[in-house]
């Protein structure tokens, strides 16, 4: 959805290689310069959830779980060590000693516990409250029915205590998100409403400067209990250019990034520059573009409808039109998740085939119907691309290319929107984890006014296995449950309540100054760059 | 003239009140539901109730916009949604970069507007006058961003002379207030060109070269001092389009200015930045206004303020 | 003189023109007083800023005085609403100075006269195109000028389309507000004798405003003249040229340069200028400027005062004859 | 009066308007001279070219539009027609003064009446400033303005239109010029304003001695303030003359209509105004023959074939092929 929060999960190319800073063995020191068109709103851990402060937070911030650089792999941070009961229903973490916040104050369990009490108390206003309600507890804090939440427990200054009230194999991604970042209570209340303007963490870096709406510097932590990170002594945002301004200053040695990409006016144009060869990295992101057919209204209730429409559109054609800037999908999880069916070969493009479907259906003649868009380009033309391709199957498609939040509220409301195209507002997951995938968006508890299943498919026999699935939280069990989502997710295209048309690939510009490896500007946690573990070339 | 002032300052108010309530309709009717937006969408519906009640977002729409109003009346604008901050401090930020790439950019369209509407009135239908034209046409009609990134392009990139975007130096400024100057460079050659013809064409040009005063007399002290009159009130209704080109030309340009705010706030539905960006670039515009109601009794003496 | 009642009655009609500030006003008129036979020509004169448009333009309520009443054709006019007023407006036409300025340069000439016609939804429109060609006639145009455009017409051709519009509707009275003025002499002369013309054959009554005393002479019956808003003599033309009452009268014919060389002028100019509308002097207004003014002219405003008597028609605001 | 040796003198002027194949002659062949306190009224209806024909003879005509075809225009013995444009601004506001229109419309309306008046005279002398305050001062008294010091003060919009016109005529004579140039100077004026100012400038006429070229549409004001004459009709002089000769006998018929056909305090309102019908030919479409032919009572062929020549006739001179006979 719109963009806020992408966590994008791992690309083939960061699985490849494994911690590859440490490969190079790189030496400290020096500056980078980062550029973004919008200011950073807030560098608050339990509020900030778009794309440009995701990352910065990460750096300034620890949590007690984090992920390999460049990779999607859980490894613990703060905590030393973890450990997870028999029934999956009780997590304890040992903290690392001696780590310290930027204001000089040691780390101790209680800061962990106030951190999440903070995230989930409704006075905070966070985004991510919702990531932790398997806590035992949770819901009558959030109604103010208790002090504090029971199912945390601080065990001695060390250590801290979890319990779930159901098993959840998703826990570890969990205390993985920024809403789980740890903060000092004393500096949190010291800066009252503006904690966001005066971030205090452990992280790597610490904010030395910020001029609004011009630039934020950050300073590296000398006391960060990672040792030999983060390798850059400064890094500079500089907020307010244009994506089209960005790439200039790059061009002209201003700066070393681009942190809003590459604008897809010159996606073309850039790509195709010899003197950009080196500076542009691609890789995966989680993220699947698809068209919704409402299986409660007429006549997508009947399979062969949405099986035919399946086969119709020629994806080839939509990932042209967008210039080659994604990869034509066949089912929802995009291919960099874990729990991607590679053998699955999903509904072949095939018009033959769907017209004799529609034949099937009683609908030989074809039927009128309406396709919502959000009107920002490419969308509308990649809607006018599926209109001609369903045309020639006889479905006579009307456009209604609408703002963001009208196509979201359409959606959210019952039998309103026969088909939506997502782009613009695609689904991109959290976490890397397949279960992000499935509840909110095809499961039945995202089939109501609101939600975000704008199929209202509900399969009641999918949603229990989806549950088992979540419940394997023992980690032995984890190639287990991989092979359980993964039919969940070609199951559910045996009902096809979705044609999938593409995932988008991440190109990341960066200088010819800034080494490392090329999985650090497309790390699937840290979007866009891993700011801990970059560093100059040549050093 | 202070009774006048005090008018004006009364009528400024009033206009304040006006457009605070427009807008406030406008963001009333937008689909867009903060509360939704700002509980992410992990939330349940029910902490997206509890966000819509702490910001008073489920209070029928007058008490909404009076509750708002007593507060701008005591100087408080409220808090952004997404960046929990004081709008005021955030605004106050970025005032003083936009009210100098303003300055600047009047600057430059007056000198490039007036010397060339000058020049291309006093030989009109020559080469240099359609040429002229031909230019300010063009400088009129060039998207702001287009024009914006062409010369980042050619003065920074391939000449090296200014820095790409960004804030601080003079060498910051000059790009920028150039892009927005040209804009208006254009409507004023053409603006100041006619007048300057009309003017010429007057009687009393007629009567001062029948004294025997030199040409360049005629043209700089009598003809220029009543040509600029149109200009002066056109520069009062320019800071509104100043405001609009500050939106793109600061996004351009990394300029930290309330353009750029405004137009993240935009796209995030930051409702009471929105409100706030709106209600000084009124004032801005009010402001103006009453500077060439000032400035005007002091070129042409028939206004006189009372 | 006969005993029907009079087309026009114009009783003490008052404008005050708000000034600049808000407060005190210009008086445009100063309760101004008279009746117009039907078939009379009234010419109004004056200096520039008397008051004369002011006059015509409130008696045709295009603008509303600010007290005082106009009657005509039996009807208050001032107490008319909005449509019967525009009812009222189609025996009541006006001629303007500038020719040019009075004619929509995008409509041709028929659509022009053929106008009030339309408003007033008078006539098929084949009847409309005949009484085009009719009026053309009248105002001595030929027939093919209803399909040209008022560009293509010299200034004394414009005034002849305008006076062709006003006659569409068979209006009773006709307010002429510096017809001629505008004008070279070679053609003033032809719409002179149009309107003279028109006037015996169609039994029109104009209220001629103009500051040329010599045109008003050709044209008039009754003259009235206007200093700062107030008639201060009215009078029959013979008696106002050959016999004039006021100082301000005899001196506006001083003024006049007449057509033989060395006969020079009767009188020193007239010194000074009118006053200023919004601060008017005491008393009687003219006195600053007048050769005859006694102490009682700064403090008392003369009132009008009949001096052929019997006849009520000759009245002379003047001390000098009260 | 006398007019032996003419300070100015326009031979065969000829001036024509526009470029390329819409260039048309709107004055030719004009000729005419003013003496040493003299008055040459030049007479016509709008579109007759007196105005061009009297600002081109002196450079004040913008060109383009117009250009000068030909001929010679003398100031004693300089031709201003072949003088560079910085000679012959110094010229204009020490030896030629100009009174134009429209008094409203001919004052700088941003600058003081001082300002306008002091420029005139600094443009052309070397007084200091007390010298120049001094002969400012006395010619706003002589003008008949009031409390001069004031009036430096004021702007024009402070001014009623009598007093603008004299300080315009202030301006115009302030250098003390030979030759004033008077473009229908009081045809914007009310009558009586129009009496006080031609008083005003017939007195400084006989005081100071300059030869005055007064352009007017009035044939009042030319029988009143004149010593003569030329009418001018479709960009030729028809007839020229002393005042009182060509009142008492105008030779042109155009002349004698325009006479007959002014509305006057004495005529007679039961006998039709004579009229002249028609048109004046615009220029472009003036033929070979006498422009006023069309129009004229008196026509002949030959009046349609060859446009006749200005002759001398006994007090004056008149172009025509059959002129109306002296009574």
């Amino acid at each position: 959805m719109k963009r806020r929060l992408l966590i994008p999960v791992l690309s083939a190319l960061a699985l490849a290689m494994a911690t590859p800073a440490m490969a190079e063995s790189p030496k400290q020191g020096g500056s980078i310069v980062v550029t973004y068109k919008d200011d950073i709103v807030t560098l608050d851990p339990a509020i900030g959830y778009d794309w440009v402060n995701w990352s910065m937070i990460k750096s300034l911030f620890s949590r007690l779980m984090d992920y390999k650089p460049g990779t999607a792999e859980l490894m613990p941070s703060l905590a030393e060590s973890y450990d997870i009961s028999k029934d999956g229903l009780t997590y304890t973490f040992k903290l690392r000693k001696g780590v310290k916040f930027h204001n000089g104050r040691e780390v101790v369990a209680q800061d962990v516990k106030y951190s999440l009490e903070r995230a989930l108390d409704p006075k905070t206003e966070s985004p991510g409250a919702g990531f932790f309600d398997s806590i035992a507890g949770v819901d009558p804090f959030k109604k103010g029915k208790s002090k504090d939440v029971k199912g945390i427990a601080v065990v001695d200054p060390s250590t801290v205590k979890f319990t779930l009230s159901r098993p959840d194999a998703t826990f570890l991604h969990v205390m993985a998100l920024n809403f789980a970042s740890v903060v000092p209570k004393e500096a949190v209340q010291a800066a009252g409403k503006d904690f966001g303007k005066k971030p205090v963490g452990s992280g790597a870096f610490m904010l030395s400067e910020w001029k609004l709406g011009q630039q934020l510097v950050f300073k590296r932590n000398p006391d960060y209990f990672q040792s030999g990170v983060p390798l850059l002594d400064q890094i500079t945002f500089q907020v307010g250019l244009e994506p089209m301004t960005a790439i200039l200053k790059l061009e002209k040695g201003e700066a070393d990034f681009a942190g809003d990409g590459i604008p897809p006016a010159k996606f073309l144009q850039i790509r195709n520059d010899p003197k950009f060869k080196d500076s542009i990295v691609e890789g995966g992101q989680l993220q699947t573009g698809y068209v919704t057919m409402n299986v409660q209204m007429k006549p997508f209730d009947k399979l062969e409808v949405r099986q035919a429409v399946n086969m119709a559109i020629d994806k080839q054609r939509i990932v042209k039109i967008i210039n080659n800037r994604a990869v034509p999908a066949n089912q929802p999880l995009p291919p960099s998740m874990p729990g991607y069916d590679k053998t699955f070969e999903g509904y072949p493009y095939d018009p033959a085939k769907a017209k004799e479907l529609l034949k099937q259906a009683g609908l030989e003649k074809g039927f009128k119907t309406v396709l919502y868009v959000y009107n920002v380009d490419p969308n509308p033309r990649i809607a006018q691309a599926i209109q001609e391709d369903l045309k020639k199957i006889g479905i006579e498609v009307q456009i209604k290319s609408l703002a963001q939040a009208n196509v979201i509220a359409a959606g959210g409301k019952a039998k309103t929107a026969p088909m939506i195209w997502s782009g613009g507002m695609a689904w991109i997951a959290d976490f890397p984890d397949p279960s992000n995938f499935y509840g909110p968006i095809l499961g039945c508890a995202g089939a109501v006014p609101g939600g975000w299943n704008w199929s209202w498919y509900c399969n009641k026999e999918l949603d229990a296995r989806a549950a088992k699935a979540d419940a394997m939280s023992d980690p032995s069990k984890a190639a287990e449950r991989m092979e359980a989502w993964r039919g969940i997710f070609t199951d559910i295209m045996k009902d096809a309540p979705w044609v999938p048309i593409f995932n988008e690939q991440r190109f990341t510009m960066r200088s010819k100054r800034v080494g490392g490896a090329d999985a650090l500007y497309v790390d699937p946690v840290r979007i866009p760059i891993n700011y801990d573990h970059i560093h100059l070339s040549g050093n | 003239m202070i009774r006048h002032l005090a008018g004006r300052l009364g009528q400024a108010a009033l206009l304040l009140v006006g457009v605070s309530f427009i807008t406030f309709i406008l963001l009333y009717i937008l689909p867009a539901d903060p509360a939704r937006q700002l509980a992410g969408r992990s939330a349940t519906p029910e902490t997206v109730e509890t966000i819509r009640q702490q910001l008073g977002l489920d209070r029928p729409f007058h008490e909404q916009y009076l509750r708002y109003l007593g507060n701008l009346v005591q100087g408080d604008l409220g808090r952004s949604y997404t960046q929990k901050t004081e709008v005021a401090e955030v605004v106050a930020a970025r005032l003083p970069p936009t009210l100098l790439l303003m300055a600047a950019a009047i600057v430059v369209e007056l000198m490039i507007g007036l010397t060339i509407g000058v020049l291309a009135a006093l030989r009109p239908g020559s080469r240099f006058d359609q040429g002229a034209m031909i230019v300010s046409f063009i400088g009129v009609s060039t998207p702001q961003f287009v024009g914006g990134i062409l010369m980042l392009y050619v003065f920074s990139v391939q000449l090296d002379w200014f820095p790409v975007g960004g804030y601080g130096t003079f060498r910051h400024l000059v790009l920028p207030a150039v892009t927005l100057g040209v804009l208006g460079a254009g409507w004023y050659s053409r603006m100041m060109r006619s007048s300057m013809l009309d003017v010429l064409a007057r009687d009393f040009i007629r009567t001062a070269r029948a004294k025997g005063i030199p040409e360049t007399r005629v043209v700089v002290v009598h003809a220029l001092r009543n040509a600029v009159l149109p200009v002066i009130a056109m520069i009062g209704i320019d800071v509104g389009l100043f405001m609009s080109g500050a939106v793109i030309v600061e996004s351009v340009f990394g300029w930290p200015g309330i353009g750029q705010l405004a137009w993240q706030a935009i796209q995030q539905v930051d409702i009471p930045i929105i409100m706030g960006v709106t209600l000084v670039a009124a004032v801005a515009i009010v402001l103006g206004n009453l500077i060439a109601d000032l400035v005007a009794p002091f070129v042409d003496p028939r206004i006189r303020l009372r | 003189m006969s005993d029907a009642p009079p087309l026009l009655e114009v009783d003490s009609l008052v404008k005050t023109f708000p000034n600049r500030n808000g407060g005190g006003g210009i008086h445009a008129l100063n309760h101004v007083s008279f009746t117009q036979r039907r078939g009379e020509t009234i010419g109004i004169v004056g200096e520039s800023g008397c008051g004369k448009s002011t006059l015509g333009r409130t008696i045709l309520q295009l603008i509303r005085p600010t007290s005082g009443d106009v009657r005509f054709l039996g009807k208050q006019l001032t107490l008319l609403p909005d449509e019967a007023l525009r009812q009222m407006r189609r025996h009541m036409q006006m001629i303007f100075q500038d020719p040019f300025a009075s004619l929509d340069p995008r409509m041709n000439v028929a659509t022009l006269i053929a106008e009030p016609l339309v408003i007033h939804r008078l006539g098929t429109a084949a009847e409309q195109a005949t009484e085009v060609a009719r009026l053309l006639e009248t105002v001595g145009l030929p027939a093919e000028a209803a399909k040209r455009y008022p560009h293509e017409f010299s200034g004394g051709q414009r005034q002849r389309i305008c006076i062709a519009r006003a006659l569409a509707l068979h209006p009773e009275l006709i307010v002429a507000d510096e017809p001629v003025s505008a004008l070279d002499v070679s053609i003033q002369s032809q719409i002179l004798n149009l309107l003279n013309v028109l006037k015996r054959d169609r039994g029109l009554t104009y209220l001629f405003i103009s500051h040329n005393l010599a045109v008003v002479k050709y044209v008039a019956d009754t003259v009235a003249v206007m200093y700062l808003g107030r008639i201060v003599e009215m009078g029959p033309a013979e008696q106002i040229y050959e016999n004039p009452k006021h100082p301000y009268t005899q001196s506006l014919i001083a003024a006049i340069p007449p057509l033989q060389p060395g006969s020079g002028h009767a009188a020193p100019p007239l010194q000074g200028e009118a006053p200023d509308p919004e601060h008017p002097p005491t008393g009687c207004a003219f006195h600053p400027r007048c050769p005859h003014a006694m102490a009682r002219c700064a403090t008392e405003a003369p009132k009008a005062v009949d001096i052929a008597p019997g006849s009520g028609r000759h009245a002379v605001a003047c001390h000098l004859h009260d | 009066m006398n007019s032996e040796l003419p300070i100015f003198r326009v031979d065969d002027l000829a001036i024509s308007f526009g470029g390329g194949t819409r260039r048309a002659r709107v004055v030719d062949g004009v000729s005419f001279h003013v003496g040493r306190g003299e008055t040459l009224g030049i007479v016509g209806e709008s579109g007759c070219g007196k105005s061009v024909t009297v600002m081109s003879s002196v450079g004040l005509q913008p060109s383009p539009p117009s250009h000068v075809d030909g001929g010679s225009a003398r100031l004693g013995d300089v031709d201003l027609l072949r003088l560079p444009p910085k000679a012959l601004r110094r010229l204009w506001g020490s030896r030629i003064g100009v009174v134009f229109q429209d008094p409203m419309t001919s004052l700088n309306p941003v600058f003081t009446i001082g300002m306008q008046l002091r420029e005139a005279l600094a443009a052309h002398t070397n007084l200091t400033d007390a010298e120049r305050e001094a002969r400012i001062m006395a010619m706003l008294a002589r003008v008949g303005i009031n409390a001069p010091e004031r009036r430096l003060r004021q702007y024009p919009h402070e001014l009623s239109g009598g007093l603008r016109q004299r300080v315009l005529i202030a301006m115009a004579l302030i250098c003390g010029p030979e030759l004033l140039i008077a473009d229908e100077p009081t045809t914007a004026l009310d009558v009586t304003l129009q009496a006080q100012i031609l008083a005003l400038l017939r007195d400084l006429r006989d005081e100071m001695g300059m030869g005055i070229l007064f352009v007017t549409h009035d044939l009042g004001v030319v029988a009143q303030f004149c010593d003569r004459v030329a009418v001018m009709y479709a960009g030729r002089i028809v007839e020229s003359a002393r005042v009182d000769a060509l009142f008492r006998a105008p030779r042109h018929p155009y002349t004698h209509a325009l006479l007959a056909s002014t509305p006057r305090l004495d005529s007679d309102r039961s006998v039709p105004l004579p009229t002249i019908d028609g048109m004046v030919p615009p220029p472009g479409a003036r033929g070979a023959g006498c422009s006023f032919a069309a129009r004229c009572s008196r026509a002949q062929p030959i009046c349609l074939a060859t446009a006749p020549a200005l002759v001398a006739g006994q007090d004056g001179a008149f172009a025509c092929h059959h002129p109306v006979p002296v009574p």
